[in-house]
């Protein structure tokens, strides 16, 4: 089977690689590239662990090629934080315990992140209909929905 | 010399009994006397069993002493989540 | 195995007529890729359309809307005229998957996935759709539900792909609507569900309607009966009635780990009384 | 142990603040490593040949076509796992379910695995496997599989626990019985009595992160294993024991963990990947996908239970009783045995008697689930109880109330409660602003009460104190939900320092003594317990350099807020020491500062929680909408408030989904139909409103600073709070969990029937 090269950008750097024609860019990113931010929960699209920004489009890596990404721009988590600035989504996610085991987190913050780009003041019923995409187990969502509600807020006064 | 209540099906691996009267200063020596009087329970405690002393269950402290006049209940070794 | 991006629909169209063994078209890849996982698939050839030129735009014509068979459903929510003309098509759309697969997932692969429990398709078809196919023998126009033949199966010939989806432009006094019961509120599949698309006169009267019910058969349902009973009522307690009934009479579900027979058969009925209540509203009714 | 771990009653400085914890930029950033997230040089690719039969005799299996595979390095059966485990049947249990050795018991059952060089060279290897089956007729039904009819799941299954001994194999394993009284006295007493069967179907922990391992084992016989685990200690001893090895050449490194409520207790593949790295020569990855975890791994019990409770007019429960059957699995258990104890421990009762049955099925082996077996009892024992309390007239918390156990109490598994919970949370619940708020139409509220043992065990941590005067805590515990900021506020309190001075760690085997494994509720319950004592045997040696540096006897010196201070008129002129000034002088005064701790961490006092739930109900669909839910419970003393609450709002909202739609699905042909999270269906942030707690705190007089364990007891009212909400709502008694939308409309509808 033939590799194919890509040629793509991530979290802004240029970057290229050689994959199977099959290869999702969730394994592509974990695999090869050392980007384990994004976990793989289910590979089936359901739970969100996965969540990427593919050109300001909120996807699960799982359901993308990595032969797709050619000439695409790619988000992950490893890209949130301004060097050691965090990203305020990522800094209210810890000061309201929004995660713990914090296996959802990396997808979550992803999705939040993308809710705020498209929905600068949601309501509590956006923003939960906004996450259902991304399965928590450990925290019943409350404190999660409530960290992107005060981002939402600090993210409006910036 | 204090007494111990065994849980249901304790008791029968014990001939019937619900309670025995043992003489034993510690929860180890309690297992032992129990074993040597009670020969059925032998495999009930290699398997595991927890000793409520006054309500408190210890599971693993063997040499938790036996206050004279505290209840002392056996109760079987659990699993957690 | 291959990955190829073909850049016209032609070539799109000579690749897979010409694959000799397994070849699968890539648009959203939320079902496909899905099946690649659980090796359910393993295709030879994987064609990805989304390089073709017009088929990751809606074009809105003299005759209505086309929706090229890349355009992710996100971006059909987006769309304020479609969304203004065809709400129900357009809420059907948005139903599929979380929003990571709403960025990906396309009515047109809902439509070829051909799953009786599509969200996009009772919609559709109520709708009256058409899907534009390009084949090896040219390109042919074709209602959307003579696409499905049965689960997972399409009358699409080797070779053909659907390059559009046709929505006409609306007669005023026209209002759609699509609903569909889920366990939870988000992430299921349908367990079943209803599509209604009415359009009335002056007094409130409707005087075309079309209504369709998923997850009830092997292929979503056409219920003509259905629209004959809307015709000619102004939607009072008594003919939503005869609806529901009508609905639940035209379906022939299976028991399966989503709902029962008596489950589906019941709320087929409760959701096009309410989807037809909606449709009604939005076309103006009162 | 000089260690006094009795309450003494406090003001805290640390202890009860909500500071953030020191794994989470880490987690906020994607940095932390999880079990899929470790990679080692020439590692190669494990994955498991699982059988799509629910019962098969397992004739032969040929694996050359797959050793002759080019990129193949190494095939296993059950034959390259063989017997070590010299007659302890448990362990024998954990093998086979490894690795089938006779029988494929489950649809997911491994029969075989490989390692290769690539993903898709293993799933070719896999299909190359040649597996002769006979397939046998298979029960995965717990009521049917106790039927004398049912299919044999082990012909040597022998009933324990009957008066007389059986002559007859069966599927049930063993029979238990507790209570005291004489429930038919008491019944003869009741002027009502309720008397029901409800059933529950089987569940899953849901965790998001699969199972996953890093296995390397060297020629040597020495090995490394990385893998997300509730107990690496637990994990070392089982995967030694099954492979065969020495228990200290075995290192095992917990990774993070992404969840694991039960689920990740005992072995699964682990021991696979190590028998694979070492036929292969190589380090192995072995991570399960998620269609795996749902067939092969964790799910809780799928209960059958008959209830009868009788009162007195005037609310007195006069005799309570309980039937419970759980499926454990192919292998035996002890869930319905703790379904049995913990069926009425909320309440006091002069006659109770509860009988349990372990019953195989050809289900995965059950493994426990937060509160393991507790949930099912109390969905059927508050349901009854609230129906009772309708019988008589009494409003349901007042019940409760009349009949709730205290300080004294007999409870029904047996011993006498020392001071408790149940009450206090019922009289919140009774004045929570919840219960009064108004309701619309097809709505309805429902309470019910939950109750968990909570476990201590074995715990050993070492506290070591740097040069600069920062502390570094290594715990043996597994952090499954925040406890590294707890157990760093324990020791910054202990110390008297400040929390950032303190970095918790969760040791890899080699470097601390055994723990047992995070479960029962018993992580920072019992790491806070070796915490305090390590901290505690740090100060003696703080003490003892600063008497050193002063030259006085260390008697004359005491430990206040973080700083060594000499008593007494006669050094009147001698400042005080901080931690930091005594640690920066230790090379001079005898070298490194460090305080160690092994002790069993016995006496977690038991844990109660009401809960109270609104709830709306479309009489057309049958749909459920949860509007409002509010937990109260008791936590002793909370360590670190947020992650109490989270951990009351992460039990409900997994009682919630159990209570309304998750359930393992089987066909006709004994095969799971939805191992995946699309119709295995866990709640989703939309489903669920904010979750209200309360945190009470009545000290555990066993825990120096009166913790109790809080992380089970929040999943075990949900499923009656919502029952009983559904009842209130529609008229309608659910007594078969999940109460799906199918349920719940075919249960309307038979109601209008009549």
């Amino acid at each position: 089977m033939a590799g194919v090269a890509v040629s793509t950008t991530i979290n802004g750097d240029n970057v290229e690689y050689l994959c199977q024609p099959d290869e999702t860019l969730l394994d592509v990113l974990r695999d090869r590239l050392g980007l384990t931010g994004a976990k793989e929960g289910c590979g089936t699209g359901d739970c969100g662990a996965c969540s990427i920004i593919l050109d300001d489009r909120l996807v699960c890596s799982c359901l993308v090629l990595g032969a797709e990404a050619e000439g695409r721009r790619v988000e992950t988590i490893e890209g949130m934080a301004h060097g050691d600035r965090l990203h305020p989504l990522q800094q209210k996610f810890l000061e309201h315990a929004a995660l713990q085991c914090g296996i959802c987190t990396p997808g979550f913050l992803m999705a939040a992140k993308d809710l705020l780009a498209k929905n600068p003041d949601p309501t509590e019923e956006e923003i939960r209909f906004g996450l259902a995409g991304n399965l928590c187990r450990c925290t019943g969502y409350d404190k999660i929905v409530r960290a992107v509600q005060d981002a939402a807020n600090v993210m409006k006064g910036a | 010399m204090v007494e111990v209540t065994l849980w249901g099906s304790l008791g029968t691996a014990a001939g019937g009994k619900n309670k025995v009267d043992i003489e034993a200063k510690d929860i180890r020596e309690l297992f032992r006397k129990l074993a040597e009087q009670y020969p059925g329970l032998e495999p009930w405690i290699d398997r595991g069993i927890a000793v409520s002393i006054d309500g408190v269950i210890y599971r693993d402290t063997w040499s938790k002493e036996l206050p004279q006049g505290a209840e002392i209940f056996l109760l079987p070794r659990l699993a957690g989540g | 195995m291959r990955y190829i991006r073909p850049l016209s629909i032609e070539d799109a169209s000579g690749l897979l007529a010409g694959s000799t063994g397994t070849a699968a078209i890539l648009a959203g890849g939320s079902d496909l890729l899905v099946r690649m996982k659980g090796g359910f698939v393993e295709p030879d050839l994987i064609v990805d359309i989304k390089a073709i030129e017009g088929l990751s735009e809606i074009r809105e014509t003299s005759e209505g809307f086309s929706i090229g068979a890349a355009v992710p459903c996100a971006v059909l929510g987006e769309s304020k005229a479609l969304k203004k003309a065809w709400p129900g098509v357009v809420e059907a759309a948005n139903l599929i998957g979380s929003k990571q697969v709403q960025g990906r997932c396309t009515i047109v692969g809902n439509l070829c996935n051909a799953s009786p429990a599509a969200d996009s398709v009772p919609a559709l078809v109520a709708a009256g759709a058409k899907a534009v196919v390009v084949g090896p023998g040219g390109r042919r126009t074709i209602a959307v539900e003579a696409v499905p033949t049965g689960p997972g199966k399409t009358s699409l010939a080797k070779g053909e792909i659907i390059e559009a989806i046709l929505l006409d432009k609306r007669p005023p006094r026209s209002g759609d609507a699509y609903l569909r019961f889920i366990p939870r509120t988000e992430m299921d599949i349908a367990v079943v569900s209803a599509g209604v698309n009415l359009t009335l006169d002056e007094q409130g009267v409707v005087r075309v309607a079309r209504v369709a019910v998923g997850a009830a058969a092997p292929t979503v349902l056409l219920v003509d009966e259905a629209a004959e009973v809307l015709i000619g009522s102004k939607l009072d307690e008594a003919t939503l009635e005869r609806l529901a009934k009508v609905c639940s009479g035209a379906c022939r579900p299976i028991d399966d780990k989503r709902g029962t027979v008596e489950f589906r058969r019941k709320v087929a009925g409760v959701l096009a009384k309410r989807a037809a209540t909606t449709a009604y509203a939005r076309a103006g009714g009162k | 142990m000089n260690f006094d771990p009795r309450y003494l009653d406090r003001n805290f400085t640390s202890v009860g603040t909500r500071p953030i914890r020191p794994d989470g930029v880490d987690k906020v950033t994607g940095r932390a490593r999880y079990g899929a997230d470790f990679n080692m040089a020439g590692q190669l690719v494990g994955r498991v040949l699982r059988s799509p039969h629910a019962h098969a005799t397992i004739r032969k299996i040929d694996t050359s076509k797959a050793e002759k595979l080019a990129g193949v390095k190494a095939v296993i059966t059950a034959a390259d796992l063989p017997d070590l485990t010299d007659g302890d049947a448990a362990m024998y249990d954990i093998l086979d379910n490894c690795m089938a050795r006779n029988k494929a018991l489950y649809d997911g059952h491994a029969v075989a695995a490989v390692a290769a060089v690539d993903a898709r060279t293993a799933r070719q290897a896999l299909k190359l496997i040649e597996v002769d089956y006979e397939v046998l007729p298979h029960v995965t039904d717990v009521d049917e599989a106790m039927k004398h009819s049912a299919p044999l799941i082990n012909e040597a299954t022998f009933t324990e626990g009957l008066e007389e001994k059986p002559v007859k194999p069966s599927n049930v394993t063993k029979r238990s019985q507790f209570g005291h009284g004489d429930v038919h006295q008491g019944f003869g007493h009741a002027d009502f009595i309720v008397e029901r069967s409800f059933k529950t179907e089987q569940t899953h922990q849901g965790y998001i992160e699969p199972h996953a391992c890093v296995a390397s084992v060297s020629s040597d016989g020495t090995a490394d294993l990385w893998v997300c685990t509730q107990g690496h200690f637990v994990y070392r001893q089982h995967c030694a024991q099954l492979l065969g090895m020495e228990a200290s050449k075995l290192r095992v490194t917990s990774s993070e963990i992404g969840g694991g409520f039960g689920g990740k207790t005992h072995v699964w593949a682990e021991p696979v990947a190590l028998a694979l790295s070492r036929k292969a020569g190589r380090p192995v990855k072995l991570v399960m996908t998620r269609d795996e975890v749902f067939r092969a791994s964790g799910p809780t019990s799928a209960t059958s239970i008959d209830i009868r409770i009788g009162a007195r007019k005037d609310g007195t429960i006069t005799a309570a009783e309980a039937t419970l059957r759980y499926s454990s699995g192919p292998y035996a258990g002890t869930w319905a045995e703790i379904g049995a104890m913990t069926a009425f421990a909320c309440y006091r009762l002069d006659n109770v008697k509860t009988v349990g049955y372990e019953v195989l099925v050809n289900r995965p082996k059950t493994a426990a689930y937060r509160a393991p077996s507790a949930p099912m009892a109390a969905f059927a024992v508050e349901s009854a109880i609230d129906e009772l309390a309708k019988e008589i007239g009494m409003d349901a918390v007042e019940f409760r109330i009349r009949n709730a156990a205290q300080e004294g109490t007999r409870s029904s598994y047996g011993p006498v409660y020392g001071p408790i919970g149940i009450g206090p949370t019922l009289e919140a619940v009774k004045n929570h602003p919840h219960m009064k708020a108004p309701l619309g139409k097809n709505q309805g509220r429902g309470m019910a009460c939950g109750f968990w043992f909570n476990f201590g065990g074995q715990t050993c941590t070492d506290l070591n104190i740097g040069m600069d005067g920062s502390v570094s805590l290594a715990v043996g515990t597994v952090d499954v939900g925040g406890s590294r900021a707890s157990l760093s506020l324990v020791a910054a309190e202990e110390l008297g320092i400040a929390y950032e001075q303190v970095k918790a760690v969760v040791a890899d085997t080699s470097s601390l003594g055994y723990n047992d494994m995070t479960d029962g509720s018993r992580g920072t319950f019992s790491s806070s317990m070796a915490t305090i004592s390590a901290a505690r045997n740090a100060i003696k040696v703080l003490r003892e350099r600063a008497a050193q540096m002063w030259d006085i006897p260390v008697d004359d010196v005491v430990w206040e807020k973080g700083h060594a201070i000499a008593k007494g008129e006669k050094h009147g002129n001698l400042g005080r020491l901080s931690l930091k000034e005594i640690a920066t002088a230790s090379g001079k005064t005898g070298g490194p500062i460090a305080g160690h701790s092994e002790l069993v961490a016995d006496g977690a006092g038991v844990s109660f929680a009401t809960h109270i739930c609104d709830i709306e109900v479309d009489p057309e669909t049958g749909a459920t909408r949860v509007l409002r839910y509010t937990v109260v419970q008791d936590a002793g003393k909370a360590v670190h408030p947020t992650y109490v609450e989270g951990q009351y709002q992460g039990g409900a909202a997994q009682g919630i989904g159990w209570a309304l739609n998750e359930e393992y699905i089987y066909g006709k042909d004994g095969r799971l139909q939805n191992p995946g999270f699309l119709d295995y269906r866990i709640p989703v942030c939309s489903d669920l409103p904010m979750i209200d707690t309360q945190i009470l705190e009545i000290p555990n007089p066993n825990h120096p600073y009166g913790v109790r364990g809080v992380g089970e007891t929040s999943i075990v009212p949900p499923l009656a709070a919502i029952a009983n909400a559904v009842s209130n709502a529609v008229g309608v008694r659910m007594t078969h969990i999940p109460m799906s939308p199918p349920r719940i409309l075919a249960a309307l509808e038979a109601e209008q029937a009549g």
